[in-house]
């Protein structure tokens, strides 16, 4: 069976999505006729017509507004943000309008915004960050990132049915260099649910993104040593599937929290405070937080390289966590 | 005031319209007045308090021409714009006053009130966002293939913002149906015009989008129902944007709290004669023969009106605090 | 001795800084003839003149690139934002360019953006949020939020005088609520170091800005009961004074993490991050958060008075925890 | 192509200013070249790369005014404004490849390189953030009461942003020292100007400001130089900022990956028919009497500055990974 890669099993969503409901349309800067910079909205144009395959101007914070008034207006708006980095152009109009509608007026607005995110491609500084963090602390937001080809077609769809406005962070180095054979027809993966990539009993590995592979390869190489690791993979970061975190917390006492994001009030802490609280009696050792360092995103291979946490990394945390 | 090509001949407008619109004006100006100088100084309503007292020609003159299936996104002196769309004095006053039968159920304050049924956003407090957020209002419009269209309202402050620009341009490159009402009163918060811009018409950097305006007396309450009615006919057609700058001025501080000395007394002083409330009144006398009596009629009846829903309102409960994280997400 | 609010202490501090160094400026909306919203810049348009004291246009973003662009050109711009929440309209700017000049090429930004923040004033979702944890998470910024008159303006001076990008929350509430005798004379508080607010030696509280009252509260409440409560005010929200921080956590063993911002993705999880993988050894209980719940802030006082947290929040869960 | 008000008598050249101007295109071509179709094809610029070919003449005509006090802001297609301030190859290659000797020491990569010593902000990538930077650039010019000025470049694209907007507008209503070098290359990345605006001219947008503005044709260096002298004479005298909108078009893909497929062939060979250094040799031969050897050996000068800036630039470390964490906050 053919094996679909992470960018193609996204535009595999997003098309069926279209093909369901009329009322879906995407709509962000070169993504008709081009077909969006990381091809994601390829074909769509063909197949969808100009109405629905919304070229605009560079313009990030109308994109978002008008965005939002589509989603009042009856539509389900998937925008397109051509790079992460540049959402924070339209974080007013995120933050401020379109996350507090439904408390303050009731108002449902069932939006996607796509954002290319992550490092590991020698973007530099502003084409290579992780910016879940602002929006997983907006109330009102949902952020989901997949980590998978199956759940990158599975969340998009999940995502773009849903009736909240959803940040839908895909990572750039994962597009092309991860592939699996996805099921034929129709399937969602839900949203705040995480999942368990690996069983383990010694430690818990809790992170998303490219990240759950560098757990893996982690796991993979710990294994002969005798120390076996668990990895959960949370796939939506706000809300938070807090049972899954609690259980994998109470299973095997230690646990690891990572992610590419740099430290400082990064998710980890969000995951420390939870478990430290709710899960404070079964833990055995310190809680460990494995990230990128507080500075913007090096440009070059040497400096991006120790930037990112890496397999190593977490290999060496784990056994002297694992000692404990 | 000058339109930008040819000049418009006057329509004609009849006794009924005028009294619609001068009860929407009287009821803007009473209710307001209600809610600033007596309700706010008795501590009923908190907050800040915001009026559109000298501006109420602006959505009255316009809004009236909204259909159903149109929408709104007034500004913060624009009440009457949710009143001629049905939202009542009562469901006003309960949001003023925070209580759980106002139009955001206590959750958002005094003027940051709309409703979804009726087509009013709610006025987003980033002055300028509404831009944006009306044209992919309109813009589900024209996905659908209908004919209504969109009222947004805005400031000459709002002008200065990015938001402003970058929804007036995308309104105009994806020919969106929106009828912009710019309230030019002259002043953002302290901030007089020549401070803001170093022009005097907003309307001029429309042109920039490639949209047509025109400038209007804003007090003129004719003068911008006929400019409306050509815009709106506009964008029914499917012709695009149009923007109408409206010159008036804020009879009042920019809230309850602000006394405005930054306002030339001279200023002040010219255009509280030039009340839209008493412009109309004087165009129906002089146009229409209409006598006092009529006024003092209406006067009467929002007078009771008010007091009708005052009192309701006074009455009606503040939001049970274990409601306090509802609706923050779908709840499923 | 005259006792001066929190409000004319950071009036005080601005106007003592701009006598002693020429390159300092104030720049925002309704700041120059109205003396700005709170009227912190107050009669500085008279002493100062137009060109020291600028009133700009309503538009945050610009507000803040031209604050980046004079601090590049040997200026030290103290900019308004006429409420927090606005700065929502200026965040590509802030996060984006001001927070990475140094480490792209060099070049120092000694600005410092003020925003009035916080709730308890009946602003409603759009004039009472805390913004702090973007901030806190973007490398290169700093963040401080005084709790008191006299760290006001000893916090507001060490910030002007900063050679990095500064985010100076002022709380609305404690503008006018709080007043001390201030020193005569020049004086600064340095950032990035913490303050115990009382000592204690059964629970730390750690917490900042107006949470730190609710704190002191609670902690005289539960004195009575022998319940005694170590209160840190952390100052600087980042970088955070790490060592006191684990200094009161080793003191005291039980810890509480209180601020008035939403819970998830708040301040809390980074202090728990701190704690529990570097004194987790000293932990004799749970760490445990209390924050607002994630929504917008609500207007009606009902709803606001329960959204906030409260000193009587605080008791409860202190005595919970002291049972530990 | 028109100015906005008068036209402007062409003023004398002389032959030294035209061999400067060629010198630097041809630096910029060059250098660019060698990036794009050599270094980056061989893997040793990583990343994106972009590239100003054909639009070489803005950077150059209006750079080479700039006095050493002055600030310049270059777009990603503005390699020659480094040039002209002294930035050399060697800095150049080695920032493209990510060297510790190169402008950013590697932090940042290719063409986001700038100088605080040589006043070049390395460019922001959000398109148009550039414009309010500017302004306080040439805010602290004024403050100081100097004669400073400040350069920006942005591209058509820039102008459908909100801080385009913001800044520009600030800087009319501050009277701030600024001028704006708009190169209107007809796409923003694939995106046509027919479906960024609805005008066809960014210049008359700037008409809603205040500004004074002139259209030139950005291919001719000449024009741009000339049109500048006028921009920064206006700036260096107090009477503000001035608006030069260059009507060019992008020789290349928006980066090196994109083979720019949706340009329509008619266009791209309309254009390429236009070069720029080819233009000002025209002139130089048909106006001063240059022959072709003046060209070749500048041509030969320019490639072996390039080929020993090479090789010294990839002899350059890269950073040492434990200064990664070194100058995100100064250090004390
Ligand atoms: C982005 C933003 N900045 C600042 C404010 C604070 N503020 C509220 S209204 C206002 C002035 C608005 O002026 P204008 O658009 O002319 O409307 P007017 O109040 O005059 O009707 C300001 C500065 C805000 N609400 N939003
Ligand atoms: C705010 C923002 N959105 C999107 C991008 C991605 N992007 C980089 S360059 C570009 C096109 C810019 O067009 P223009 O301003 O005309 O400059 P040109 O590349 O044509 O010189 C885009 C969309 C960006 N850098 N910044
Ligand atoms: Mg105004
Ligand atoms: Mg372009």
């Amino acid at each position: 069976m053919a094996e679909t890669t992470y960018v193609e099993a996204i535009r595999q969503g997003i098309w069926e999505e279209m093909e369901r409901d009329e009322s879906v349309f995407v709509m962000g800067e070169d993504i008709a006729v081009y077909g969006g910079a990381f091809k994601v909205t390829k074909g769509m144009l063909e197949r969808f017509g100009e109405m629905r395959v919304v070229d605009t101007p560079l313009s990030e914070s109308a994109i978002v507004g008008a965005g939002t008034g589509a989603a009042i207006n009856g539509l389900r708006p998937v925008l397109e943000m051509q790079f992460a980095d540049f959402m924070a152009c339209g974080f007013d109009q995120i933050t401020n309008f379109a996350a507090k509608c439904r408390y303050r007026w009731g108002q449902a607005i069932p939006m996607v915004i796509r954002a290319p995110a992550g490092g590991n491609i020698h973007g530099g500084p502003f084409h290579s960050q992780n910016i879940e963090m602002p929006y997983v602390h907006t109330p009102g937001l949902k952020v989901v990132q997949p980590a998978t080809a199956y759940d990158a077609k599975g969340l998009i769809k999940a995502s773009i049915r849903d009736n909240d406005p959803v940040i839908f962070l895909e990572h750039k180095y994962l597009y092309r260099s991860v592939k699996e054979a996805l099921p034929t027809g129709d399937y969602t993966v839900p949203l705040s649910k995480a999942q368990v990539q690996r069983e383990g009993s010694d430690i818990s590995i809790i992170t998303y993104g490219w990240m759950v592979h560098v757990a893996l390869e982690a796991a993979e190489r710990l294994a002969p040593e005798g120390i076996s690791i668990e990895v959960l993979d949370l796939r939506t970061l706000m809300p938070l599937d807090r049972s899954s975190i609690l259980e994998t917390a109470r299973k095997t006492s230690k646990v690891i929290l990572l992610h590419e994001d740099t430290l400082t009030g990064g998710l980890g802490g969000e995951l420390a405070g939870i478990i430290a609280e709710h899960a404070f009696d079964y833990l055995d050792g310190p809680l460990v937080r494995i990230a990128a360092p507080d500075t913007p995103v090096p440009f070059s291979e040497t400096l991006e390289k120790a930037f990112l946490p890496s397999a190593d990394r977490v290999v060496r945390k784990a056994r002297w966590l694992s000692r404990f | 005031m000058s339109a930008p090509a040819a000049a418009h001949p006057r329509t004609q407008v009849d006794r009924g319209l005028c009294e619609s619109l001068l009860y929407y004006m009287l009821m803007m100006r009473e209710l307001e007045e209600r809610i600033e100088l007596k309700l706010y100084r008795q501590g009923k309503v908190l907050g800040g308090c915001y009026t559109g007292r000298g501006q109420e020609a602006i959505p009255v003159g316009s809004a009236i021409l909204s259909r159903p299936g149109d929408w709104l996104t007034p500004s913060h002196r624009d009440m009457a714009a949710l009143l001629i769309r049905g939202i009542t004095p009562r469901e006003i006053l309960a949001q003023y006053m925070g209580r759980v039968s106002g139009l955001t159920r206590g959750r958002d304050g005094n003027m940051h009130m709309g409703c979804a049924e009726r087509h009013c956003v709610p006025i987003i407090s980033s002055i300028g966002a509404s831009i944006p957020v009306a044209g992919g209002l309109a813009f589900a419009m024209r996905y659908r293939g209908e004919s209504n269209i969109v009222f947004n309202y805005s400031g000459d402050g709002a002008s200065s913002r990015g938001d402003w620009h970058e929804g007036l341009n995308m309104a105009a490159v994806l020919n969106l149906p929106i009828v912009y009402l710019c309230n030019n009163n002259q002043y953002a918060y302290s901030t007089p015009l020549d401070q803001q811009m170093k022009i005097s018409d907003i309307a001029h950097r429309v042109a920039g989008y490639g949209m047509p305006f025109e400038i209007v007396d804003g007090n003129d309450v004719l003068q911008i129902h006929e400019a409306s009615q050509r815009a709106v006919a506009h964008a029914r057609a499917g012709r695009g944007p149009y923007f109408i700058e409206c010159k008036t001025f804020r009879m009042s501080g920019h809230s309850a709290h602000d006394a405005a000395d930054y306002v030339p007394t001279a200023q002040r002083e010219e255009w509280s004669r030039r009340d839209p409330i008493l412009m109309l009144q004087k165009q129906m006398v002089e146009g229409m023969g209409a006598d006092e009596q009529v006024f003092v009629n209406l006067r009467k009846r929002v007078l009771s009106e008010i007091e009708e829903a005052v009192s309701w309102a006074l009455d009606q409960p503040f939001p049970d605090p274990a409601t306090l994280e509802d609706d923050v997400y779908e709840s499923v």
